[in-house]
Formats: C-alpha cells, structure tokens, sequence
C-alpha cells in the first residue's frame, strides 16, 4: 500500500481525564480502504481513541488527521465518519427510515436524493422489508443493521464501529461478522473497529493493533499478530485456549526448563543478541503435536492428562508435566479421558521466544 | 381541670378582651384555661371545631356564633344543657336584649352564653382626613358619598374597604337597611320575599352599593383592620364595619368624637342589630370537666367578666343591668340606640349559613366587578328566593 | 509498526493541535449561565426578600423597599417570631410549637416510610391476585383533595378511638403519604435486579427475612427520597396538624399561621417573615443537605416504572 | 421413560395448595395498604358520593334529595369561575412546569459548573409549604411595597405590575408562585432521566451532525416520554389539589376572581355549613380525576408483569 | 447408571404466563451426579424451565421431583437446591462471608458449622483472601465463585446454573468453564446449567437438552447432539460455524442434489424406510475435506472461496457452489484468499441425513 493514501492518522495523541492519563502518546496510521481493528480488554482505552477520532472527545494533546485533512478541532458531523455503537443508540421513536434520512435531512439533502441513497443502504443490508418498523419491533441483529445503515447513508470515508456485535448472541454474531467482511469487500471503506473478542479481530482485520493502558502493544496483520507476537502480553492475549509460556534459560541452542530440553533449530531469531538471562518459550496448543505426528518431532515429553473439554470439531486437553500446565487440541473425535497418559511433541519452529524481563520477542 | 378553649379572637383588642376571661377564670375558680386560638376567621376555626366535636375529642369551651350555626350540634347531641344554670341564676332576667338568649334557646332548652353584643351597622369617620381635604366630617351616609370628590382630591381614598366577601356583605347589609327602612328590610331577611328583595325599593341599595363601590375602588386592603387602620391613620374617609373595629381606635390610642366619629345605621337609621359571640360547651365525658363547664359559664356572663370583656373588646355587654358610665362615646350611642328599642335580628339568626355565603360570594363578586346593580339584585332575589 | 512510527514528515506541525480552544466566553456559555443566573434571580428573590425583611424594623419596612438590605440589622424580630409573638393569649412565639412538629414529624416519618416501603416491596416482589387493584387505587387517591376526606377520616378516627391522640395524626400522615411513597418504592424495587430476589428465596429469606437483610441495606437513596418528601409533607402540613391536634401539642405550621394570622394593629412583616423561615428551616435545611442523594434516589425510584 | 416411572408418577401427585395461602405473609404485610384503599379511599369517596346526594348541612344526615346539589352547583357562579379557574391554571402550569422543568434540567444536563448550586436554588422552594410560598409572593406582588412600587420609585411612575389586585390575570399571579413552589422537583424528575439517556444516543446525534437543541426535541423528548408521564401524574395531582396557595396569596380574591374548586369545596362544607353542596363539588373533582387517571393506571400497572 | 437414581425428574409440566405458553408438556430426567445443560436461543425457555425446578416459578400443571420427592409446592429453600445467576446476584451490603453464610444462618445452622463449611467452600473455589471483602471490590471472576460458594455451603443436591458466565469477558469465561468441569468432577452434584453458548455446553455438559419454544428437541450426550442431530434445527443449532444444509433426494443409494451426487454407502440409517420425498443432507464443515484428503473422498466437487476467516489456529472459508452456499474448515496456515478455486470432498459418513417435510433425521 502507499504510505500516502493514509486515511486516518493519529499523531501523539494524548487523551487526560482529569489526572487520569487515558491515552498517551498514541501514534497510528490507517490505510485508505484497511479494516483495522483495535483489540485489548477492558477499560484499555480502544473506545476512548475511537471517540477522539470521531470527534466526541476533546483530545488533550496530539493531532488528528482524516484523508490528509486536520480533523481535530472539527465537529464529528464534518469529519467524514460514520459511527455504529454497541448499544445501537437508534431513535427509538423514528421508523427505521427516519433513522436513516434523519442526519441527511438534517444536512439538507434533497429529498430524492435521501429516498435514493437510504434504498441503497436498506438494499445492501437487506432491511427493505423493515424501513416502516421502529427499532423496538427490531431483532438485536436488525437493529445492529439499521445502526450501520446509519452511517452508510452519509456516505463517509471512515467507518467506526464500538464493539458493534458484542450485544448479539452467539450465533447472530457470527452471522453478523461474515456479513460486515463482506460489506467491507463491497464497499472498501476505512473501517475501524473496537472489540475485545478475539475471533472477531482475528476473522475481520487487515491489521489488528492490540492495546493495553493506553498504548499500543503491536500492530499488524492477524497473520503477525497470531504466529510473531511481538510481546508475552499480545501472545498470552490472543490465542484462546492460550498459549503455553514454559521459563527457563537458553542453553547451547536449546531451550531448558521445567526438565524440557527443546532445540531451537527452527526459530527465526528477531534479535541477533543470543540472550543469557531468563527467557519464556510460547507453545501454542495447536503446536503441540500428538498422534502420529509426535514421531516426527524433535523433542517429546508424556504428559497426563486432566481434562478432556470436546467441542466436536476438536478437542482440547489440560494436562500436566511434572509442576507444568499444558493445553493442547486433538481431533474432534479423539477418545483420550482423564487420567490417561499421552506422548506429545513440540513443534519449536512454530513457537516465539521472549525475554523474561522485558517481555520482548526475541 | 384544664379548660381548653377553642375561639377565633387574635387580634390586638380581641386578644386582650379573651385574656379578661382567661383572667377571670383562672382567679375565680380551680380551672385553668387552655387557650387554643386559632387566626383566620371563622371560616378557619369553624371545621376544626366542628371535627373536634365530631370526632368525640371536644373541647371544653368553644366560641361559635349563636344562632343557626350550632342548631345540628345541639340536635344530635353534643352540646351541654345549660338550661338548669340559666334558670337558676336568672338569665332570662339580666340578659338584654332578650333575644340573645333566643339565639341560645333551641326547643325550649338553653345551650349557649351569649358573651358581647355585637353590631355591624357602623361607618367610622376619619377626622384626620376630612381635615385635609378641608371639609367638615359628614353626618350620615349622603353626606359622606357627597363629600368623596373632595378626599379624592386630597389623595385620599374616600372608603376603606377590606376585600372579603363578608366585609362586603356587613357593608351591604348596612347599606340596606339604611337605606330602605327596617320594615322593608324585614320583609326580605327575615321573611324571605323575593319580590320585595328584587323591587324598585331595594334597587336603591344596590345602587347605594354600587356608590360604595366606587368610593372603595382603590382600597386593596384585605384585612378589616388593615382598612380600620386606614381610617385610624387617615389615608381614608371611613370605612363601614362592625363595632369591633372601635378596639382598634382604642388600641391606636385615638379618642371618639375628637379623633375619629363613628355613625350607628350610617347616621340613617338608628337601628343596630344584635349579633355577637357566644360560648358552647361540648359534652364531654370527665366529670371534672362537666363540672367546671357550668363554673365557667357562670363566669364567662357574670357582672365583672362582662364588663371587663365588652371594653376591651369594643362590643357592647349582654346584660342589662351594667353600669357602663366608663364606655366611650361609640359605645355609649350604642347603648342609647339599644335602650331606645332599636334592635334588629342579626343575619345569623334569620339566615343560614348557607345563605349568608352566597351572599358573601355575591357581594365578592359584585365589589370586585363591573357587575352591575341591576344583576347584582337579581341575583341577591333568586338566594333569598331559595333561602331556608 | 513501520508505519505506526514514521509520521510524514513536515505534516505534524500543520493545522490545529490538542484540545480545542474554549473561549469562556463562547456564545454557548453565556447563553447557557446567563439564563440559569436569571433564572435564579426568580428563585432566589423571595428567600431575599424573606430574609431581608426579617433582619429590618418596622420603621424601615414602611419605607417601602422591599428589596433593599436592611440599613440596620435587627435580630428582634427573629426573637419575638420565636419565642414572644402572641397567639390569643398565649406569647410564646413558635417555640412550642417546634417541639411538637418534632414529636409529630419523627414517628409519623417512621411508620409511614415502613409501611409505604413494605408495600412497595410486596407490590414488586410478591404479586398476589389483586395487588395491582390496591395499587392502582392508592394512586387515584394520590388526587383526592385532602379536605375532602376530613370527615370519613374524623369518623373512622372516632371509631377506632384515635381522634385528637397524636396516633391519630401519625396514621393520617401515613395513609396520605402512602400513595405517592409506595409508587416509589415499589418502582425501586422494581429496579433492583430480580435474581438477588430469587437468590435469596434460595437461600431461604422469607418475606421478612428478604425484606430486613438483602432488600433493605440496598434502599438507602429511595429511603432518603423518601424521608426528604415525608419531612416536607408532614413539617409543611398544616390542615392535619390543626384539625386533629390540640391547642397543646399544635405543630409549628399551626403557630405560625397564628402568628401570620394574628393582625394586631398593623402587620408586623418582619416578625411573620422570621417565623416563615423559621418554621420551613428544617424542610430547607434537609433539601440543602442532601439535595444530591434526592436526585439519585429520584432517578432510581420515580422516573423508572 | 419407562413404565416404572409414570407410575411412580401417578402415586404421589401433590395438589395445588389454596392460592390464598400462599405467600401468607406478603399478604399480611400488605393490610395496611389495603385497610388504607378500601376504607379511607373506596370507603371515604363513597360516603361523600353517597352524602352529596343528601341535604345534609352541618351534620352528615341521611336525607335523599337526588341531584339537587349537583343542579345548585352547576348554577352556582362562583363555581363555573372556580371551574375556569382550575382549566386556566392547569393547563398554564402543566405546560409551563413541564417546560420550565425541563428547560432547566436540559440546562443542568450541559456539564455545567456549580450544577449543585443551581440545582439546590431550584429546588429549594419545594421545601417551603404553599403558605410560605404564597405569603412570600403576596409580599413580593403587593403594588405598594413589592414590585410594582420599587419600579416606580426608581422612576418609572407609569409601570404597572398588579396581578393579585386585577380580577383579569390574579389566577397568573397565582401562578407565578405554583411555578416557583413546583418546577424545581419536576427539573429533579426530567433530569434523573436525561441521566437515564444512553451517552451513546448523544454520540450518534453529534455524529449525524444534529443540532442540540434538535437534539433535544426530536430525539431525547421523545425517549423521555416514561419521566413526563411521572411528571405529570406528581404535577397534575398537585393543580387538583390546589387550595392553601390561593388562601395565602388572595383568600380567592379580589372578589371571587381567583376561586378554585378545592376551596368552594372547604368553604361551602364549612363556612356555608353545607356538607352536601361540598361533597357534590368533590364529587365532581373526583370524576374528573377518574375519567382521566383511570385508563392511564390501567396502562401503567395493570398491564404489564412481571414472574 | 441407574434409571431409579433419578436426581431430579420433571413431569408434563406446563407453565404459562397468563395466554402466552412458555412451557408445554415438558419432560425430563436428570440422573443423579449428572451435569446437564439447557442449550437453546434466547427466550426459548430455559431460564423457566429453571425457576421451575428452583421453585421460584409456580408451575401451571405438572410435578416436579427432587431425590424422588414431590417439591412441587415446597419453598426454594426447602428443595435442596443451590442457584447461580448471571448477574451474579451477590448480596452487596454483605462480605463474601456474610453472602456465604446467610443461607445457613437462615437455616439457623450452628455458628461454628457455618464457619467450618464457609472454610471448605472457601478453600475449594480460592477464594478465601477475599472472605472479608465486599462484592463491589471483586472482579467478575470473583464474583461469580462467591455466587457458586454461596450454592456450596448449602450442601444442595443440585447446582442450577443460569448462564453462569455469560457476564464475563471471553478469557474469564474459559478459565472458569475449565474451574466448573473440575468442581463437578470433585463435588459429582447433579448440576443443571443453562448456557446460550455451544462451547460451554459440548465441554461441560454429561447430557445436553436443546430447546426450542419451550419444548426440548433433542437430549443427549455431547457427542450424540454433534454428531448425530435428529432434527435439522438441533443440526443447525449446533456447531460453529453451522452445518451445511444441501436440499435434494435420495437417488438409487445417492444423494443427489444442486448439481451433486454423494454416495451413501457409509451413512448409517436410523429409519429402515428408505425415503422418496424431498430430504437435507447435513455435512459439518469440519467433514468438508481439502487438500490431501480431497483424493480419498468419494465425492468432490470444485467451489469459489468467497470470504477467508483467519482464526490463528484454523481458517474457515465461506466459499460458492453453483448456488450454494459452503463453509468448511482449513489448516491455520492455509494461505487460501478469496476469489480461489478449490477442490474440495465430501465425508458423507459423517454426514447426517433428515427428512426435509418432517425436518427429523433418517
Ligand atoms: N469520562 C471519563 N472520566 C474518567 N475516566 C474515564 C472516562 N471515560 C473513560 N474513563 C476511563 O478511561 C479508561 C478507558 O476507557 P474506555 O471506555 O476507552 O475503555 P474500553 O477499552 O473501551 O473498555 P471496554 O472494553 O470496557 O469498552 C477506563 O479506565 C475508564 O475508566
Ligand atoms: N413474567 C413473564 N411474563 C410473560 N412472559 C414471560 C415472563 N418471563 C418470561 N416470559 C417469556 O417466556 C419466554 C421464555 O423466557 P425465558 O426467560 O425462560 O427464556 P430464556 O430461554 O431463559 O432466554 P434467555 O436466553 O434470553 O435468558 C420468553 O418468550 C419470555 O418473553
Ligand atoms: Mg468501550
Ligand atoms: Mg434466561
């Protein structure tokens, strides 16, 4: 992508509450069209950055800029963004169309044009049926749709949305999810969005930024986020059941530690330094081999097995190693129980190294 | 035994006279007299009163004014006889005029001690204010309405008028039987005839009413002693109100006949009428009470209460047998004009009370509008039309 | 991360940056204090004037200003309104009768919040069949003009024999203030969420037991609503206090009327003015107290339903 | 299932206990509200409907007239006024205390400073009862000594602001200090409820580029419509009731020019001594308030419940 | 196990809340130590069913037994019960302590009983550094193990559960899942729970009830409900992302529909009537094969990837065939993108077949 078609970027910012230092020194850049999504857990500050880019904040320090124009004394009406809210927040007395054309008509757009542009949105979501209805007579879902329909109207540059999904229920989500990935395939629009559920910033980013106190933790693809996470709290963050983190030291090439001796062939070291303090190997569950596979892997260990959790495609383990816990997943129709005892193997390859005390990658 | 007395008496010359009784109770006898005043009017008083009574918590004593009010009480029950009392200290023989007692018999029985004579056919005249328009201070109603261009032009107000409807009714009911007679008079209060209340006679004191009206447009007191106080301090003329407001002369310091005048019947007709307060004495269930029940009323009509009370008061003495050489000069004329005979029923013993509040709102009405005379009568006629 | 930390350069310095600047002059704030100042000059005006005049003589009340400071500031009349103003013949000022709306105000304050408070808590968590007809005629009660109901309720007062006993008064206060209290309640109750009801039927609270240890202690802001009004009511009430009292044990609204009332010679302004305040000091004083737990407890109590 | 079960099932089944003996206790606790509904409310109203049909004059007296009072009433001038009076001042009031109550509450909703002050310089009256509050305003309004006179002393001789003396607009005079007295507690209500609103309703306002005021009228008035309706209600009973605010301010003066129906009620049961003639006119109080409130409490508590 | 060790057994009731019907003619055994959970979309009637059994509703019609006692009519209190809401629904003026013990002190338990038992429920769920605390300074994590304390120093029979977790972030939740499953191994109470999340029901339950309308559709164990669904809506319910659904009929031994013919040879037939109508075939998309696997399937076919969800630890395409719609499942380092042709195979073994009239599984 071109380091010129940035469509939002934040610069410096800081965000204060009184003494409270919400947001500090906060930089980001987003690509025209990217799908970005801010993940961390709560009170992180990820809907507090979202709402200075809105405009609903007064941001304390920093500069703020939407398709290469300062935005940050601008009112959130002129900043070319639309916003979708968990909540929903839509007129709870207009018709579903009268949530749609409301801000147009407040904009003066004729009328035509309103009838025009709110059948495209409605045709989009497919929420025609539903124009005449108000929100209270809407399903969770519905009303999500109408709340994005809202911004697609005003037919903005930038979509924000604040954990749009996280009142549906499980399914609905799902459904929901696939849905705004393929509004964004249509659309192309910038689309921020704010969740703390992994899947959904897994499934829908082109670039997910985690976030924790205020800062940034790392910032990439799903892909870099997943396999190179940068820190031990981006790596113990996502990944659900989690990573294992196993201490120990390395030694001659290979990891040492809870009487595991792992050979690090495989790593791609980030850091040149060969490190001698204490360092913390990340294994994945889907890391750990078992089966068939376990032949093929450098290092093995037997392990006891403590809980069996089968969630019918696949099945996830809790085990112990001596005074270590393990997680891993085998097939869905694998029939290991508590108490038996399995060999497994690790794949080191696939695993992250970091620094114990800085809590680097290494 | 404590005494609880429940009356409506607040007002400077009101409070002293009460204390006279209290006085005179709480020295003569073993009672004590709990007072328990309560300000406004009647209107205020009267429901607690009447709930009190009603709800079997009476008090001791209570004022009302004799005549129709209490009728019901005393019918169901809930008054005192005081009939043996009255006969055996002789009453019928002192009490002047015998009406008074009228007011108190029902059915033969006596249930009340009628306490002060009081009269509402009173104009009061400021000399003060007549001395700054420069004009001599007028011998009757005519005279004073002749004289009112002249206050006006002083920058005076020629009438002082409180507004509320039963001030406005005293006026009108002084204004009436002024003017027409007191045979005619009769004929509507006391008889009820409507014809005679809605003639060509009666149209003279509406029209007399309507005078009054215009005399007491800008009076916007609402108090009678905030009007009485307009007279005594001579920002108006003269206001027409009952024989009460003369305590308020006598508290002010000012003197009959040098510093203010007061005229009976509006200097018309000399004729006053005989209204006045009464004490009722509630059944009640302890016999100590009981007892000092008839102790107090005994009291409350003796010689020396009597006299003490009616001078603080303003209002003339019960009996007939008082020397009043100490009086002042209104009072004195009011005498005379009883001794002459000269007394008629007052409004509580022809009309109900029921009556006497349309009336009020009428004349509320009838002074605060443009209403004219004509209506007014019309529908003064179809009240007394209706009147029981 | 490349680009997270490679801003273009040049383009940082360009254009506004941090907070908006906010004139404390802008249109909006003097629009927005302008009309709250003038307003409370509306709702301040008659406190001034009340206690202005209460702090002026006679002599210069009749010069007319009401609304000018007092040039001299007396206490006296502060003095007579409490203890020398007469009533008939007593003058005593309202002193006795503050004593009395104390021993009015604090049992009728107790029994009326505790049964309006059962009642909401039944209501909400213990529907039986006909509860809401019960409820909903309470509420039309809510209308009816009190003096209306002066001699049903003398009679039902003379039959259970609690007629002009200060027990008497305390069940009109809580009757008359059960309307209003028990919609209050019961939609805070309403509020709480219902699953600590059912968690502790589990636990086996009874209808007492959950009421006293779990319903209760969460109820502190509807109570303290609750109390302010009740204070309110029964301190301000006058027409109770007199009817169904004795000369003896009047509330201090009774006194005062007397005294307003009392019109010996010419007002005495500065003395009524006095005991006007004095008499509404504790009603004022509460609500100057606690005016913001009275907003939370609103919210969580009357605008819910 | 099996067969074993269903029998099992069929051998022990318990019966239904009597509805009344459930929940013995709610019911026990609740005899004080119901005591207070049917013998001081249904059982006080029916004795005074049922009295207004007698003659009866000081004493509650069982004698049948039919409609007669009710005829005496509806021809009685200073009742129709009273009538007038009560619709004027209502109306006036609900709006006004809504608008003003609301206004106000907006206002304090802006995130101003010394939101405690203003509010507690609002609220304030509610404290004082009528008596005081119309005592104040008589003070305040008296053309001599308050307004009206200090205008005029300052120069401006011609300045006439007399409402409580002038038959035409005494009933706003009256007004004038209800409003004082009442938009305070309804500004509590509509602001608890403005607190009520979902931030994120704002957010999406400010977004679609909406005015605040327009804000306010189109979007938070409307969601707010459970708040008015409980203003309402409190406000509503309140103007019904109203009766010791006329007394201390104009004793229904000048003239019978400011004369509401709750003191033609108190005056004809005891002044006129005409128990009957009252209770008709709370009669028809009564009705008033029932055609009214009755559908609206049925919406409001009987519909909807809750396990 | 045996059938007279029922724990709990729920007769024909009915329960209806004045015309709407939310219970109809509901039955259900719940065996002794069992952990049984209510799965079923919002409003379904789960949380009745519940209250039911807890006592908190009245039934309308039916018998309710607990331990083989008729508690139809019998307070909470009185049936041996223990209940955990979602809202926590801790008492906040009391410590953890005071919220443990108030059940015993109103069974007016001795005092040092209560102390004994509050230790061990305290020592069980870790949470006795908090004993002193009060609700408000918990987290939610810890909230939730008071509100299960609370049902254990009651020494109940059975544990009901009302959505436990669902107030919890998506890390609290598993970690307190795998807590629950290991509490039930150590307590073997019968434990009811209600949950409108799949995961937790395939990994805690014994049984699972699905319910739909107040009525249950299908129950059975975990591996029974995945893997062989009797209905289509229990097949469409469950797993995620949902099944795919195929419309055709069944053709000489094949399922032939949308352009596809999948042999039938491995499908085990529940009904002998081998059937004529209309019918659905249901294939998870975990039994969609790819790459290597594609050659050994019996039947193949070539679909269009339209979207490409990227979870970490596996990929789920959402992918065209014709006019239907597939979803299946890939390896995390699959680098499909949309727009790809893959070829893909059918598992029909694995496959479950209904009647598309009667909706229920041949
Ligand atoms: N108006 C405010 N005043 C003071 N502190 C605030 C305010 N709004 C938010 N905060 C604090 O700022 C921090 C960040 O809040 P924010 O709402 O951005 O979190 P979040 O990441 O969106 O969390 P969640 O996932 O729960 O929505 C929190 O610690 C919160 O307490
Ligand atoms: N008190 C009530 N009055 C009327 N209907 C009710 C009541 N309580 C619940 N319902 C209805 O009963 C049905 C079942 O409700 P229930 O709470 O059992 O659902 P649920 O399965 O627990 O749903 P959720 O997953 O949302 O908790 C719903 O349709 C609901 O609307
Ligand atoms: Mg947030
Ligand atoms: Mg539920």
């Amino acid at each position: 992508m071109n380091i010129n078609s940035h469509s939002v970027e934040v610069r410096d910012l800081d965000l204060h509450f009184g003494e409270v230092k919400v947001l500090q020194e906060l930089n980001i850049d987003i690509h025209e069209g990217e799908f970005l999504v801010l993940l961390g857990s709560s009170g992180c500050g990820k809907s507090t950055l979202l709402n200075c880019i809105a405009g609903l904040l007064d941001v304390t320090d920093g500069q703020i800029f939407i398709k290469g124009q300062n935005v940050t004394w601008k009112e959130p009406s002129d900043r070319g963004i639309g916003m979708v809210f968990q909540s929903y927040a839509l007129y709870p007395q207009m018709t579903v169309e009268g949530n749609l054309s409301f801000g147009l008509k407040n904009a003066r757009v004729a009328r035509d044009e309103i009838a025009k542009r709110v059948a495209r949105a409605a045709e989009i979501l497919q929420i025609e049926p539903l124009l005449k209805r108000k929100p209270g007579a809407l399903s969770g879902g519905q009303r999500q749709r109408v709340a994005i329909g809202r911004a697609l109207v005003r037919d903005v540059d930038v979509f924000l949305f604040d954990e749009p999904l996280s009142n549906l229920d499980a399914k609905l989500r799902t459904d929901l999810r696939v849905e705004l990935k393929r509004l964004h395939q249509q659309l192309k629009n910038t689309m921020i969005y704010v969740t703390h559920d992994q899947v959904e910033a897994m499934t829908l980013a082109d670039r997910i930024a985690i976030m924790k106190g205020g800062k940034i933790m790392q910032l990439g693809s799903p892909d870099e986020i997943y396999n190179r996470p940068q820190n031990i709290y981006v790596a113990g963050f996502i990944g659900s059941p989690a990573m294992n983190m196993i201490e120990g030291r390395i030694d001659n090439g290979h990891f040492a530690g809870h009487d595991l001796s792992l050979p690090l062939d495989g790593y791609e070291f980030e850091r040149t330094d060969h490190h001698a303090g204490p360092v913390a190997i990340g294994i994945r569950p889907e890391h750990v081999l078992t089966g068939d596979a376990v032949e093929t892997a450098a290092a093995q260990a037997e392990v006891e097995v403590q809980i069996v959790e089968k969630l019918g495609s696949d099945t996830l383990v809790h085990s112990t190693l001596g005074s270590l816990n393990l997680r891993f997943r085998m097939d869905g129709l694998s029939r290991v129980t508590e108490g038996d005892r399995l060999r497994i193997g690790f794949d080191t390859s696939r695993a992250s190294l970091f620094d114990a005390v800085t809590e680097t990658r290494l | 035994a404590d005494l609880e007395v429940t009356h409506w008496w607040t007002s400077g010359g009101e409070a002293v006279a009460v204390s006279e009784f209290a006085k005179a109770v709480n020295e003569k006898t073993a009672h004590n007299w709990v007072d328990g005043a309560i300000a406004g009017s009647g209107g205020t008083a009267r429901p607690i009163i009447i709930s009190r009574i009603l709800g079997g918590d009476p008090m001791a004593a209570t004022q009302l004014n004799h005549g129709r009010q209490a009728e019901e009480l005393i019918e169901a029950g809930l008054m005192t006889d005081l009939t043996d009392l009255a006969e055996a200290e002789g009453w019928k023989d002192f009490v002047y005029p015998s009406s008074l007692l009228e007011g108190c018999t029902y059915e033969g029985r006596i249930y009340c001690v009628p306490v002060n004579i009081h009269s509402t056919q009173w104009l009061w005249l400021s000399h003060d204010a007549f001395e700054q328009a420069g004009i001599e201070v007028p011998k009757d109603w005519f005279e004073f309405v002749a004289a009112a261009p002249k206050l006006e032009e002083a920058g005076l107000v020629p009438m002082a008028q409180g507004q509320q409807g039963w001030q406005q009714a005293i006026a009108f009911g002084a204004l009436s039987i002024s003017v027409v007679g007191i045979d005619t008079w009769s004929k509507v209060v006391v008889e009820k005839d409507a014809d005679v209340a809605g003639g060509p006679e009666y149209a003279k004191v509406f029209q007399a009413s309507a005078n009054a009206r215009e005399l007491a447009r800008n009076s916007n007191v609402q108090d009678w002693n905030l009007a009485t106080n307009m007279v005594i301090t001579g920002k108006a003329g003269g206001q027409i109100m009952g024989d009460w407001a003369q305590g308020e002369f006598a508290v002010a310091g000012q003197v009959a006949g040098e510093d203010y005048t007061c005229l009976p019947g509006l200097g018309l007709n000399q004729v006053i009428d005989t209204g006045g307060d009464a004490f009722y004495f509630p059944v009640v269930d302890d016999p100590d009470v009981k007892a000092a029940q008839l102790e107090m009323a005994s009291i409350l009509i003796s010689k020396e209460a009597q006299v003490a009370f009616n001078l603080a008061k303003g209002s003339l003495p019960v009996r007939g047998d008082i020397d009043l050489s100490t009086a002042n000069d209104c009072m004195q004329k009011g005498l005379a004009i009883l001794a002459a005979g000269g007394v008629l029923p007052n409004a509580d013993q022809t009309l109900s009370a029921d009556t006497q509040t349309q009336i009020k709102d009428l004349m509320a009405e009838f002074w605060a509008s443009d209403m004219t005379a004509e209506d007014a009568q019309a529908r003064y006629a179809s009240i007394i039309a209706s009147a029981d | 991360m490349v680009d997270a930390t490679s801003p273009t350069a040049g383009r940082i310095l360009e254009g506004p940056r941090g907070s908006k600047p906010k004139s404390r002059l802008s249109r909006r704030n003097i629009f927005l204090y302008g009309t709250l100042l003038l307003v409370s000059i509306y709702y301040l005006l008659p406190l001034y004037v009340m206690i202005v005049t209460s702090l002026k003589g006679m002599p210069e009340i009749r010069l007319g200003n009401i609304f000018a400071p007092p040039v001299e500031i007396t206490f006296e009349p502060w003095v007579k309104a409490w203890a020398e103003a007469c009533t008939g013949i007593n003058c005593d000022g309202l002193s006795r009768g503050f004593g009395n709306s104390v021993k009015i105000l604090i049992p009728s304050l107790i029994l009326s919040i505790s049964i309006a408070s059962v009642n909401g808590y039944a209501l909400a968590n213990w529907r039986f069949k006909g509860s809401e007809v019960f409820f909903t005629i309470l509420i039309i009660g809510a209308f009816i003009p009190y003096q209306t109901m002066l001699y049903p309720i003398v009679i039902i007062l003379r039959e259970i024999g609690l007629m002009g006993s200060l027990w008497g008064l305390v069940l009109v206060h809580t009757v008359f203030g059960m309307p209003i209290l028990t919609l209050l309640f019961r939609n805070y109750f309403t509020s709480l969420p219902e699953e600590l009801f059912k968690a502790a039927r589990v636990d086996g609270a009874g209808f007492w037991g959950v009421y006293f240890r779990v319903m209760l202690p969460m109820s502190i802001p509807i109570f303290v609503v609750a109390m302010i009004l009740q204070v309110t009511g029964i301190w301000n009430d006058f027409l109770f206090g007199v009817i169904y009292t004795k000369p003896e044990t009047y509330p201090m609204t009774v006194q005062l009327n007397n005294i307003v009332n009392s019109v010996q010679g010419i007002k005495e302004y500065n003395v009524n003015m006095a005991a006007t305040l004095l008499t509404g000091l504790v009603p004022l004083v509460i609500y100057f107290v606690s005016g913001k737990l009275f907003v939370r407890g609103i919210a969580a109590g009357a605008v819910k339903g | 299932m099996t067969l074993a079960d269903t029998a099992r099932v069929s051998d022990n089944p318990v019966r239904r206990p009597k509805q009344l003996f459930r929940n013995l206790s709610a019911k026990f606790a609740s005899i004080p509200m119901i005591l207070t509904a049917l013998v001081v409310f249904v059982g006080g109203t029916a004795w005074t409907v049922a009295h207004s049909f007698t003659k009866s004059r000081l004493l509650p007296k069982w004698d049948f007239v039919g409609l007669d009072q009710y005829e005496r009433l509806w021809n009685s001038n200073r009742w129709i006024i009273s009538v007038e009076n009560l619709l004027i001042y209502g109306v006036c009031s609900l709006v006004l205390t809504m608008v003003l109550g609301f206004t106000l509450a907006a206002l304090l909703d802006r995130k101003i400073r010394f939101e405690g002050a203003f509010r507690t310089i609002f609220l304030y009256p509610f404290a004082l009862s009528f008596i005081v509050t119309g005592l104040a305003w008589q003070w305040i309004l008296n053309p001599d000594f308050g307004i009206q006179g200090v205008v005029r002393n300052m120069g401006w001789e011609s300045f006439t602001f007399d409402p409580l003396n002038d038959p035409d607009i005494v009933i706003f005079g009256i007004l004038i200090a209800g409003l004082w007295q009442g938009t305070g507690f309804v500004m509590v209500i509509m602001l608890a409820g403005l607190r009520g609103i979902d931030e994120d309703i704002w957010k999406a306002a400010r977004v679609d580029g909406i005015g605040i005021t327009k804000t306010y009228v189109r979007v938070i008035i409307p969601m707010m419509r459970p708040v008015f309706v409980t203003a309402l209600v409190i406000i509503a009973s309140g103007i019904i009731k109203l009766y010791d605010l006329v007394v201390a301010q104009t004793n229904g003066g000048p003239g019978i020019a400011s004369e509401v129906p709750a003191k033609y009620v108190i005056n004809y049961m005891f002044e006129a001594q005409n128990l009957a003639q009252g209770f008709a006119a709370s009669t028809m109080m009564l009705l008033s308030v029932i055609i009214v409130l009755v559908p609206w409490a049925y919406l409001e508590f009987g519909g909807k419940k809750r396990g």
